[in-house]
């Protein structure tokens, strides 16, 4: 249940990121991928009767995959790395094209490419 | 069990209404309330310490970094299409009679301008969402709802071009142009099945370039640029009224308009 | 929004994927127990009670420290793009003597959080990050109420800066430590005490504690740049 | 434990590059050094083809993290010594500020990190740092087309490594283990069950993103074409290489031969076709790269020893080639003021003499003169006996980079009176030597690689062949170019490519 959430989530995210026309949406949809993908990671070391991987001895009952968990820690904070550094790069951008809508700043990079004869 | 399954399927849900709506800050605070959901999904799922980092990193740090970004205290925002001659970019500064206005206005409010150019017919929603506070560009005001336009501050008619000859007048629907100035292409407008109305500044453009004359019929009655604001925001409606009306006493528009329009 | 072939397309394509994913992940027995590994390890190997803890600082030391790398990557480059032209003056957030009073209030009970989380991570949910950044985001509740500059002048970025770096860097040198002493676990370096005291599991503490000053003072540079150029987009 | 000491002391030493351009240039000098000797060291204890294996904190493979230091590593760290030398040989000029040195570290630290990896988490969160490590790169210069083309390579790449994650969830829900050693232990038992399909594709298609396959690799051009000199060459000589290297190591444990070759060829093609008919020096260098890939992606399908061993002499061979010719493309563009064949061919008494000469070397490198670099590493990649249908396209492939560098022709002209001496002429010998030597270089210090077993005089004959097929198509074509479709470059247009790919993917494993 949890893992097919996390791909629909991530699904949904796509979706937004090849739709939305607006930087901020797409960056909020970017982070939607990569929560469900990290979703889909905590999914398949739990199951519903398991319990939380924090014991002296865990040998009586069924508990959590604690390796999973540990590789999400990691994941949620490169998901923020990466967002928060998209966001300053739209920041720099709408300085200069006063735009967050990804066609235009598209054309006017490419106008501006065209008229300097390309980078 | 049933907790968890009624909040695993909330989930995409949330995910769906924050990433369709139009403003941003409510997509963000959607995005907020929903790494929320999801923290408390992790505590279900068995993992307080991934509950703990979602819900200090997804819900904390990224909303506030997404907030601060789009927060504007103390901004004047513009939505607006370009003009030539009222409102243009110029390499990354913006020019233009509008653009000259409305930059004195805030100057005059003791605000900063920020202006973010859009496609013309996202001008109005822009500013009826409340994401904007002015709208400009060349615009001419219609019958458009929940949007009130201000004194025109310049004359100008409007131009319909393409379709067959003749067939463009009375009776014939005007389709706007819609797009962003940018995308504006003479050839396929001149050859275009419908035909498009321009307003004078945007048809002196499309002019200039080489093309050969389509049928191009003049609009009768005489129409005016003004700028649009939020029908809830009557304060700021009346203070750009005044402040324009002022600019027009003292002369100081019709300078303005010779500078940037002759 | 006009439907368009693109976004048809999109949404067929997408869908597509997650049909293709769930019906192969799904194909084989959905429901049976998970890999028991590191739950079965004594905890003697570690000392930490809390497993998650034990993986994420002991046994796979090594991704946790390149993650901390990513997020000073990060750090460097929000400084780097957006540090370059500082606006000089920027007024509170908040106008409200309301908001103003509870902002000073949280500030102290914030930075409290973040010391138990970072100290008791080895034996009950938390751990640095979290511990950090709770304690960032107290300091950023005191920028809303007090005015950045009021923060700026009490905290040099200077030391910040120093804070930030240094603890990374001990945390590096921790890991290149074990191999002139010839030492081959991370976390022998200190006693393992007993298993869920708060004092135990080795250098996990320290780790976290690291890892929480890393990351309370990348955190508020992160901030502190947006508090700086907020509302510019 | 030494092994860990190659990634961590870059890491080091990027953390303290902050005070003045003096000391981080220091500390460069310091960290090549350091990186030199112990890559040395670790190359003569591998000599007999053995590998040195380390298990990070004490802890096994089925516990902890192990680095492994095997053949692909051996051959690939002394590729990664040189273009570091060159570049910062290269930008000393230009005094760049710290932060581009400690990035710089960084970078490199990810790529030692990454060659030593076997742990496919461990994988994921190094091709995080170098995707973001990168990103900052491209956009050094803040120009707003830097700016959009490394931000369009953020999303895209984050896009594949959430695939990646995908994948990783489902390989440890179905092994329980991380490590790729272990994991081909397991799966060959039961090689075609469903979720291995599945994980394969997921992992394959998330490491297409960063190695520039066809369909995954719409950021490229832009990205590559935009960023500083410097940068693109540590972009085309080095980072792409990382994302080759882990479809390599994916390559061993699942059977992916069919997939690679059909997606090897489509990008060498697209690649060639672009390469052609652009018009911009450095954006025709971005392209070629991706043609490049494509040959080195059909080298992995046919995937006996040899064929292994002729990808890695090619990837080497690729990485100094290109290395060199970004940055004399560099230098000769902001000699002239742009970087259009028209302007630089009117221009050309404005670009220094070994510019010249760098470029003349890098691009009989590419289009595989005997006895240079690019021939050499062909010839073991033909002596692999590739079938007919990756023969047809490598061939293809090399008469297409001729004709396209053909339009290069007009530059070659050195002056006795040189307007202006270049100051980059060490960065450039670090890179030609290599190219110029590389058969008896590589045959001395890598025998692995097999050079020398693939050198027969008739493919020196077929070598120089394509190469006049190439020239001659070139003086025969028309003068005009034709426009080639800019749309699939665009962001959405690639999400959606990504998506396609992912399913093509999966139907080429599962069939």
């Amino acid at each position: 249940m949890a893992f097919s959430v996390g791909v629909v989530l991530f699904g949904i995210g796509l979706v937004a990121i090849a739709i939305r026309r607006d930087l901020v949406i797409k960056l909020l949809a970017l982070g939607l991928t990569n929560a469900g993908s990290i979703l889909c990671l905590v999914a398949v070391g739990d199951r519903p009767d398991a319990r939380v991987p924090i014991c002296a001895v865990c040998r009586d009952a069924i508990y959590a995959d604690p390796l999973p968990q540990a590789l999400v820690l990691s994941a949620i904070v490169i998901n923020f790395a990466i967002l928060a550094l998209a966001l300053v790069f739209v920041m720099r951008l709408v300085e200069q094209y006063h735009s967050t809508d990804s066609r235009h700043i598209e054309d006017l990079v490419q106008r501006d490419l065209d008229a300097r004869g390309g980078p | 069990m049933i907790a968890r399954t009624a909040l695993l399927a909330l989930l995409p849900i949330v995910a769906v209404i924050a990433l369709t709506q139009r403003r941003r800050l409510t997509a963000i605070i959607g995005m907020g309330l929903f790494s929320f959901l999801l923290a408390v999904s992790y505590l279900l799922l068995h993992a307080p310490d991934v509950a703990l980092t979602e819900a200090t990193i997804g819900l904390g740090l990224i909303t506030a970094i997404y907030v601060l970004a789009i927060r504007r205290t103390g901004r004047l925002t513009i939505v607006a299409d370009e003009a030539p001659g009222l409102f243009v970019r110029e390499g990354d500064r913006i020019v233009g009679l509008e653009h000259e206005i409305l930059a004195r206005f805030a100057r005059h409010l003791g605000l900063d301008l920020s202006v973010q150019f859009v496609p013309h017919r996202d001008v109005a929603d822009l500013v009826r969402s409340g994401e904007a506070d002015v709208g400009a560009g060349g615009w001419v005001p219609g019958e458009e709802a929940g949007v009130f336009a201000t004194r025109p501050h310049l004359d100008t008619a409007l131009f319909t071009v393409g379709g067959a000859e003749g067939e463009a007048g009375e009776g014939v629907p005007r389709v706007r142009y819609e797009g962003y100035f940018a995308d504006l292409d003479p050839k396929s407008l001149y050859t275009a099945e419908t035909p498009v109305t321009l307003d004078l500044a945007r048809f002196l453009a499309v002019r200039r370039s080489d093309v050969p004359d389509g049928s191009v019929t003049r609009h009768p009655q005489p129409r005016g640029y003004a700028f649009v604001v939020n029908e809830r925001r009557r304060d700021l409606h009346s203070a750009l009224d005044a402040y324009i009306e002022r600019l027009r006493e003292d002369g100081e528009l019709d300078r303005l308009t010779r500078r940037f329009l002759a | 929004m006009r439907p368009r072939p693109f976004h048809l397309l999109a949404i067929v394509c997408t869908v597509c994927v997650v049909l293709v994913v769930l019906l192969a992940f799904h194909s084989v027995d959905p429901e049976t127990a998970p890999h028991a590994t590191y739950v079965e390890r004594p905890v003697a190997e570690t000392g930490a009670t809390n497993r998650v803890a034990s993986v994420y600082l002991n046994y796979r030391l090594y991704d946790s420290l390149l993650e901390i790398l990513v997020f000073f990557v990060a750090v460097l480059g929000v400084r780097f793009y957006l540090g370059a032209r500082e606006r000089p003056d920027v007024p509170p957030l908040a106008e409200s003597e309301v908001v103003r009073t509870s902002a000073a209030l949280l500030f102290p009970l914030a930075v409290l959080l973040g010391v138990y989380l970072a100290a008791l991570g080895q034996i009950s949910p938390g751990g640095g990050f979290g511990a950090g950044v709770i304690a960032a985001s107290g300091l950023l509740l005191t920028s809303i109420a007090l005015g950045i500059d009021a923060i700026d002048r009490r905290i040099r970025r200077n030391a910040i800066e120093r804070i930030e770096r240094g603890a990374l860097l001990v945390l590096l040198l921790l890991m290149l430590l074990p191999l002139p002493l010839g030492h081959p676990a991370f976390t022998d370096l200190l006693p393992k005490g007993a298993p869920g005291a708060v004092l135990s599991s080795g250098a996990i503490p320290l780790y976290n504690v690291l890892i929480a000053l890393k990351v309370v003072a990348g955190a508020w540079l992160i901030l502190r740049s947006f508090v700086r150029h907020r509302g510019e987009i | 434990m030494i092994l860990a000491v190659l990634p961590l002391s870059r890491f080091v030493l990027g953390l303290l590059c902050r005070l003045s351009e003096r000391t981080a240039r220091l500390l460069a000098a310091v960290g090549w050094c350091l990186s030199a000797a112990l890559t040395i060291f670790l190359i003569v204890e591998t000599r007999d083809g053995s590998a040195i294996t380390v298990g990070l904190g004490g802890w096994s493979a089925d516990l902890g993290i192990v680095l492994r230091f095997d053949a692909v590593s051996a051959a690939v760290c002394p590729l990664v010594l040189l273009l570091e030398l060159a570049v910062l040989l290269y930008v000393r000029r230009d005094a760049p500020r710290p932060v581009f040195y400690a990035l710089l570290q960084f970078l490199l630290g990810a790529v030692f990190a990454l060659l030593l990896s076997q742990d496919l988490f461990n994988e994921y969160v190094i091709l995080e740092l170098l995707t973001l490590v990168g990103f900052l790169l491209v956009g050094y210069d803040r120009r707003p087309s830097q700016v959009w083309a490394s931000l369009k390579y953020l999303v895209l790449a984050s896009i594949g490594m959430g695939f990646f994650l995908v994948g990783v969830a489902v390989i440890y829900r179905h092994t329980g283990t991380l490590n790729l050693g272990l994991l081909a232990e397991i799966l060959a038992d039961r090689p075609e069950a469903p979720w291995s399909v599945l994980a394969a594709t997921l992992l394959t298609a998330g490491v297409a993103v960063k190695a520039g396959l066809f369909g995954f690799s719409q950021w490229l051009p832009a990205a590559h074409s935009a960023a500083p000199p410097a940068v693109s060459a540590l972009l085309s000589g080095l980072v792409i290489k990382m994302g080759i290297v882990v479809i390599l190591r994916l390559s061993q444990v699942f059977p992916l031969g069919t997939t690679l070759q059909i997606f090897g060829a489509a990008t060498a093609l697209l690649g060639v076709v672009y390469t052609a008919y652009a018009r911009n020096l450095k954006r025709m260098l971005a392209f070629s790269t991706l043609s490049q890939i494509g040959y080195l992606v059909l080298g992995l399908a046919i995937g006996t020893p040899q064929a292994l061993a002729g990808v890695l002499d090619y990837a080497i061979a690729h990485g100094l080639f290109k290395g060199l010719l970004f940055l004399a493309a560099g230098e000769a563009s902001r000699a002239v003021g742009s970087g259009r064949f028209t302007d630089l061919v009117s221009n050309r008494a404005a670009i220094p003499n070994a510019t010249v000469g760098a470029l003349l070397v890098g691009t009989l490198g590419i289009v595989g003169l005997p006895p240079l670099a690019g021939f050499g590493a062909k010839a073991v990649l033909f002596g692999s006996h590739p079938n007919v249908f990756v023969a047809t396209i490598m061939i293809l492939t090399s008469i297409g980079t001729a004709f396209a560098f053909a339009k290069l022709l007009p530059l070659f002209r050195f002056r006795r009176a040189a307007p202006r001496a270049s100051h980059r002429i060490a960065a450039y010998a670090v890179l030609a030597l290599p190219i110029l030597f590389f058969v008896p270089l590589t045959g001395v210090t890598l025998p692995s690689l097999q050079l020398g077993s693939g050198l027969r005089p008739l493919l020196a004959v077929e070598s120089v062949g394509a190469i006049a097929i190439g020239v001659l198509l070139h003086r025969l074509s028309a003068r005009r170019t034709p426009r080639l479709p800019r749309r699939i470059f665009f962001l959405e247009e690639a999400v959606l490519a990504i998506l396609i790919g992912l399913l093509l993917v999966y139907l080429f494993l599962s069939v």
